[in-house]
């Protein structure tokens, strides 16, 4: 079974060729059929594939499909890796990405663009389990660059709206920052390796000393494209912003899969990163700022969406921290439980959002408990386990995290990280509050609207919700269960990091500590949002209200837009403008009241120069010559 | 008869050549530089050619190669085609403005 | 070389076949000559012969690159059917031109003499600068021929002054001989000689348009017919490109050290005001022509690492750049065709619905050229930067992947307006002959993507 | 002459100088010695003939300069003769050398004919 491995991404590509070609002929039911249909294939040799690893029949095994290149010293095959690892993520992307398929049957069911959008969502599909897939770092960036193009495609597939444009670009502009990163260290990794398959590279690495620069320079590199795609600071601004997709987009790629390839691409070099112990740090502070500053954000956002989305990049924020202190498969842990809530949540909110007609404001909902049952029940298990109450889900990943974190530099990070943990909650239960408890604030005809939505979104709400609340149970700490199941099934891919770290386990005294005092906070919690929110039924403010500074500046997103605006995109549009008219200079007058007082010297002094457009250009001309025969002479 | 007039080229050094050559090309170059008549530039880009030719001739001379006179042939015919070419293109030019002058054709630019 | 002879006879032919009045006959002939054509030169793969007394050499390279040059030339002409089909006053000189300029480029790829670099680039130049200027009544069109002639050639000049020079160094016009010459002397040579080297360099630069040779190129490009333009920007480059690498390898590849430094700064200067430039056209030709230029600059990395590699690099780079840009040129004279709009990128407003094929193909241009995976311009650039780090020039690729980072922002313009952006409604029936270039190359732009392994196991 | 000094350029000098002199002579001295006396008849371009009308300058048929490039272009063809012609003796033996010259005044024919055909001397 293991050697038809390649089926998988490929029954993908075939229902995105299908649905691609066939836009025209295609009934709705059809497509979607075809598109749910493909993702489940894939999940179904997963499975079998995943069994054999289990049962340990499966082994590590590379297939090579063909000979990508072969040249000279480049040998670069189109091969696929399939081991515990990737086999992990295939399932949560087949799995969740089928559930998710089938949610959007009913999701979309009124868009006219239903068959398209089916097409990019097998498209994305596709190149995310190439991405996993990959046994070299240039399949990977293949993959990583689909994902992207496919997320750039879906957040503006509404694209008669501006902002969702400007949304769409925006992503894109910030992965490919982070993409210069990831192809540069590529090329770092090849220069340094001769190659870029990950066996070749790993066991190269492992000829080199812990701390070696060139591991360092790699590490960081890489790290810069997992910024971009996995939403760190300071990359992290396109994913709210990214909101602006159909919401099982969100679910899928922002929530679930794409973001998480950024974990993915760390947990692989593992080998890399546990050798470059700096690179470790600036990953462990990165995710820890990016944690906080995300959950502090989340706190004041009333976009059902946008809060969700802020609650992402924290919960990414805090697998990096994981992968920081070395803690691989904590890492991973916390990617799947994450997948199975934070998509769940998503879906949620999609189920109120189409209830809702569209709207996504916290602040006009209010009391639909009684009209979306399901979602009520999915959501609220969906918001416990994202909190961290026991024994849902996202306790034991997250709490395994927490544990981790004692000791390293005087316990700030448990420290932060716990706070951190404390906000999660707070946001979450307060827009879970606003949502669904007290009393309906939005118009009359909304409320006529209120449905609960039909059986292809509630169902996988469920199955969805039952994962959170069980996904637990692959990892039990230490003190429950001998067994950490998890950890066990990805020892092979983090043997050299286990060797390298010293023994990460937390004593058992701080792991019942941790559990105690998050049940505590967590019931005191619960307890002051349904206090605030429900029975003084408090509603936060509408926009154009004077708030406190502090407050105003979080809700504003730290203002880190408008500075990104200054620093960034201002200099490049200058620099586009000056070039254009220093060099072509007969448009001086166009745009001289645009540009700084430079140009305007510039192009006078240029303009006294040159006598005609042939002219000038002939003397740019000479001058170059001249520069260069000099440059020769005295050098 | 021959072997005599390259007998009395190569009295004199080749640095003379060389130096007349660069100072004539220069000149071409001083010459498309700083005139504004389309012909006349023009004639100073066919003075660079000459230069060129003027040296390689020297040069071929010196080496007894007759491989750089042959070259020279070439050079002509294809400068010769190029005048051609570059002169209908000024009278295409001239009957639709009116005028040689490289300055007025700036409409396309930034 | 046959292929050189042959399409002389098909230029004769061409004139004559006009003259005579059988203009329908024209295209299908000259498909046809120049598919036979490819077939005939196929057949000196591997036979690495030196025609008459080594003036050519068809190694390889020269056949693989001819090759590129005819299969380009041909989806050009595919285009022109249509394109020339209102004014057929002088389709046989437009294709019979056309035909020659093709041979000039085939001397570039295939010269082992001086002489015969020269002569080829003087064929392709001056054939060039007559179709840049063929829309006789156009102001724009004259301005572009003149300006295209009048810098053509003073470049001339200063590429023939080199050559000179170079002879005058080392005695002969022959590649080998020079580089005989440069490793007996290797520690004396004189300064005429290296004097020789950058001339010849500044006069190559001027073809490929590189900073600060490169004032031509946005001007003509747009003031040209479009068709001409797609020609210019494609078939000029490869030949001129491996014309370039051609004489750098064979002859200088022992002095790296006199010329390398020069041709690292200009790569640096082509790269960044290309790109930044491109940044702010609306016009559609002038944005491909500053695009060309920031393609030229990554190219020259293949120059600087000069490797016997760097031929692949350069081989799969024109290819799968030219490809795109006929794509995307294809689209562009499609639109004009339907209704006669100016060259703004805001033509393409509305693509997707107006003609989703087109939009689509397009698409894959665009990210082709942009360097997105899985198209052939990623992994053409992924070679290119692979090939230039092993050469030891880390440095420039960063700057180039930086480079290449900026440049999506403006191919992505395109993509926008054809997906995001309401435009004209109506919808755009496309002329067969379109439809078949855009899936060639469409189908070829993948394929080089996906399967280059075809390509450089090849070689 | 087994060296040529630059001394033995010394007459050549002289002779510039004469020639130069003789002009610069012959013109001012002219212009001091002759009366200048200005009439309308005398200020006419002919002072005797028909009377000029118009400027001279005028940009003449386009046939002309076609005539003349084309005249230049096969002008410049002939000397490639030139060094065939040279060795002729030299090659009598080899067998293509004759037709290599015939195939070269062919392709040329060729272009005459075309130039017929297209009309481009056709003066009216």
């Amino acid at each position: 079974m293991i050697q038809n491995a390649w089926l998988i991404p490929l029954l993908p590509l075939i229902g995105f060729l299908i649905l691609g070609l066939g836009n025209k002929f295609l009934t709705k039911s059809l497509s979607g059929i075809i598109a749910s249909g493909t993702v489940l294939g894939s999940f179904i040799i997963a499975v079998t594939i995943f069994l054999g690893f289990l049962s340990g029949e499966n082994k590590a095994t590379t297939i090579n499909l063909f000979d990508w290149i072969n040249s000279g010293t480049l040998h670069i095959s189109f091969s696929f890796l399939i081991d515990q690892l990737s086999m992990l993520m295939v399932l949560i992307i087949t799995g969740v990405g089928f559930l998710i398929h089938v949610y959007s049957i009913g999701y979309m069911s009124h868009d006219e663009g239903f068959t398209r959008f089916f097409a990019y969502l097998n498209l994305f599909v596709f190149s995310m389990l190439l991405l996993v897939l990959g046994s070299n770092y240039v399949i990977m960036f293949i993959g990583w660059e689909g994902v992207g193009l496919c997320s750039y495609l879906l957040i503006g597939f509404w694209f008669k709206n501006q902002d969702y444009n400007d949304a769409a670009k925006k992503a894109f502009i910030m992965n490919r920052i982070g993409d210069l990163g990831f192809l540069l260290g590529i090329f770092l990794i090849y220069m340094t390796f001769g190659s870029v398959n990950y066996a070749e590279v790993f066991e190269g690495a492992k000829g080199f000393a812990s701390g070696d620069s060139v591991l360092v320079v790699i590490t960081l590199l890489l790290f810069i494209g997992a910024m971009g795609k996995s939403a760190q600071i300071p990359l992290y601004t396109w994913l709210p912003d990214a909101m602006a997709g159909p919401t099982p987009v969100s679910a899928l790629i922002h929530a679930a899969t794409m973001v998480t390839a950024g974990i993915y691409m760390i947990a692989r070099s593992n080998v890399l990163y546990t050798l470059a112990p700096i690179t470790q740090t600036i990953v462990l502070f990165v995710g820890l700022f990016t944690a906080f500053v995300a959950a502090t954000i989340g706190l004041f956002q009333n976009d059902i969406k946008k809060v969700l989305a802020y609650s992402t990049v924290s919960q990414l924020g805090y697998m990096f921290v994981a992968l920081g202190v070395g803690g691989y498969s904590s890492a991973m842990f916390h990617l799947t439980t994450h997948a199975f809530f934070k998509a769940l949540l998503f879906l949620g909110a999609g189920s109120v959002i189409h209830a809702m007609s569209g709207e996504q404001d916290i602040r006009k909902m209010g009391g639909l408990k009684k009209y979306l049952p399901i979602t009520y029940i999915t959501f609220l298990l969906g918001t416990l386990a994202i909190s961290g109450v026991p024994p849902f889900a996202g306790f034991f990943s997250k709490d395994e995290i927490l544990a981790l974190t004692i000791g390293p530099f005087s316990n700030i990070i448990f420290i932060v990280l716990s706070f951190t943990s404390v906000l999660t909650a707070i946001y979450m239960f307060r827009v879970f509050f606003l949502t669904f408890h007290s009393t309906f604030r939005g118009t009359e005809e909304q409320k006529h609207h209120l449905h609960e939505s039909p059986a292809t979104i509630t169902i996988p709400l469920v199955i969805l919700a039952i994962l959170s609340t069980v996904g637990g149970f692959l990892g039990m700490p230490r003190i429950m269960s001998e067994h950490h199941f998890l950890s066990q099934y990805l020892a092979p891919i983090f043997e050299f990091s286990d060797l390298k770290s010293e023994a990460k386990a937390p004593s058992e005294f701080a792991e019942y500590t941790i559990i105690i005092v998050a049940v505590v906070v967590l019931a005191l919690i619960v307890l002051w949002a349904m206090n605030r929110y429900i029975k003084k039924a408090s509603v936060p403010p509408a926009d154009d209200k004077q708030t406190p500074a502090l407050r105003n500046l979080i809700y504003n997103k730290y203002y880190i837009d408008e500075l990104y605006d200054a620093i960034i995109v201002a200099p490049i549009n200058w620099f586009g403008k000056q070039f254009n008219n220093i060099i072509e200079i007969q448009m001086i007058d166009g745009f001289v009241n645009s540009i700084g007082k430079t140009v305007i010297w510039g192009g006078k002094t240029l303009r006294l120069v040159q006598t005609g457009a042939i002219g000038f250009y002939i003397f740019v001309m000479v001058a170059g010559i001249i520069a260069i025969l000099l440059y020769n002479f005295i050098r | 008869m021959t072997d005599q007039i390259t007998h009395i080229a190569k009295t004199i050094p080749i640095e003379h050549y060389i130096y007349l050559s660069a100072i004539l090309f220069s000149i071409g170059v001083l010459g498309v530089l700083i005139r504004r008549n389309a012909i006349i530039i023009f004639m100073s880009i066919e003075l660079m050619l000459n230069a060129a030719t003027l040296l390689l001739t020297a040069f071929s001379t010196y080496r007894s190669d007759a491989a750089g006179q042959v070259f020279v042939f070439f050079i002509m015919v294809v400068a010769a085609a190029e005048v051609a070419v570059g002169l209908a293109i000024i009278v295409m030019i001239f009957r639709n403005i009116k005028s040689i002058d490289i300055n007025l054709l700036n409409k396309l630019k930034w | 070389m046959k292929a050189i002879i042959i399409l002389s006879a098909l230029g004769l032919a061409t004139m004559f076949v006009g003259v005579y009045n059988f203009k329908k006959a024209l295209l299908p002939m000259i498909l046809l000559g120049l598919l036979a054509v490819i077939g005939i030169n196929t057949m000196e793969w591997n036979t690495n012969i030196h025609y008459y007394n080594d003036m050519l050499y068809f190694d390889n390279w020269a056949v693989s690159f001819t090759n590129l040059i005819l299969a380009v030339s041909i989806l050009v002409f595919l285009l022109s059917g249509q394109y020339f089909k209102k004014n057929t006053d002088h389709l046989e000189d437009n294709y019979s031109i056309i035909i020659f300029t093709i041979i000039g480029a085939i001397l570039m790829v295939s010269y082992s003499n001086l002489a015969m670099l020269f002569i080829g680039i003087e064929t392709l130049s001056i054939s060039l600068y007559i179709l840049a200027g063929s829309k006789k009544t156009s102001l724009a069109s004259n301005e572009a021929s003149l300006k295209y002639f009048l810098m053509g050639s003073f470049a001339t000049g200063f590429l023939l002054f080199g050559i000179v020079l170079l002879y005058g160094a080392s005695g002969t016009f022959h590649l080998h001989g020079i580089k005989d010459y440069v490793i007996e002397n290797h520690a004396s040579l004189p300064t005429i000689f290296y004097v020789g080297i950058l001339l010849m360099m500044v006069g190559l630069a001027f073809k490929i348009s590189i900073v600060p040779f490169h004032f031509w190129t946005a001007d003509v490009y747009e003031g040209s017919p479009t068709l001409i333009t797609a020609f210019m920007a494609t078939v000029v480059k490869i030949a001129g490109f491996a014309a370039f690498l051609r004489l750098f390898f064979t002859c200088f590849s022992s002095i790296t050290e006199h010329f390398v430094p020069i041709l690292c700064i200009l790569a640096v200067l082509t790269m960044f005001l290309g790109n930044i430039t491109a940044v702010y056209q609306n016009n559609f030709k002038r944005m491909l022509a500053f695009s060309s230029i920031s393609h030229a600059g990554y190219m020259l990395l293949a120059i600087i690492a000069l490797k016997e590699s760097s031929f692949i690099a350069i081989l799969l780079y024109t290819a799968a750049y030219s490809v795109a840009t006929i794509t995307a040129f294809a689209v562009l004279l499609m639109i004009k065709a339907a209704h006669q709009e100016n060259d703004s990128i805001d033509t393409f407003n509305g693509l997707a619905k107006r003609s989703p094929f087109m939009a689509f193909t397009l698409t894959i241009a665009m990210l082709s050229l942009a360097g997105i995976p899985i198209t052939g311009g990623f992994f053409a650039k992924y070679y290119l930067f692979a090939n230039t780090i092993s050469a030891g020039y880390t440095w420039l690729v960063v700057l180039a992947v930086f480079n290449s980072a900026i440049g999506v922002y403006y191919y992505f313009k395109v993509i926008i307006a054809a997906y995001f952006k309401e435009g004209s409604e109506e919808k755009l029936s496309i002329f067969p002959a379109y439809q078949l270039v855009l899936i060639i190359t469409a189908i070829a732009t993948l394929l080089l993507g996906i399967l280059p392994g075809l390509i450089t196991e090849m070689m | 002459m087994a060296t040529a000094n630059p001394i033995d350029y010394l007459p050549i000098i002289i002779q510039f100088i004469v020639a130069i002199g003789f002009v610069i002579f012959g013109m001012i001295g002219s212009h001091l010695l002759g009366p200048k006396k200005h009439s309308k008849v005398k200020d006419d371009s002919f002072e005797c003939g028909i009377e000029a009308q118009g400027n001279a300058r005028l940009p003449f048929n386009v046939k002309y300069f076609l005539t003349a490039i084309l005249f230049v272009l096969f002008d410049v063809e002939v000397i490639f003769m030139y060094p065939w012609a040279v060795n002729f003796r030299d090659n009598l033996g080899n067998g293509t050398w004759f037709w290599e010259m015939i195939l070269f005044v062919v392709f040329l024919m060729l272009g005459f004919l075309y130039i017929i055909k297209k009309g481009a001397l056709d003066w009216d």
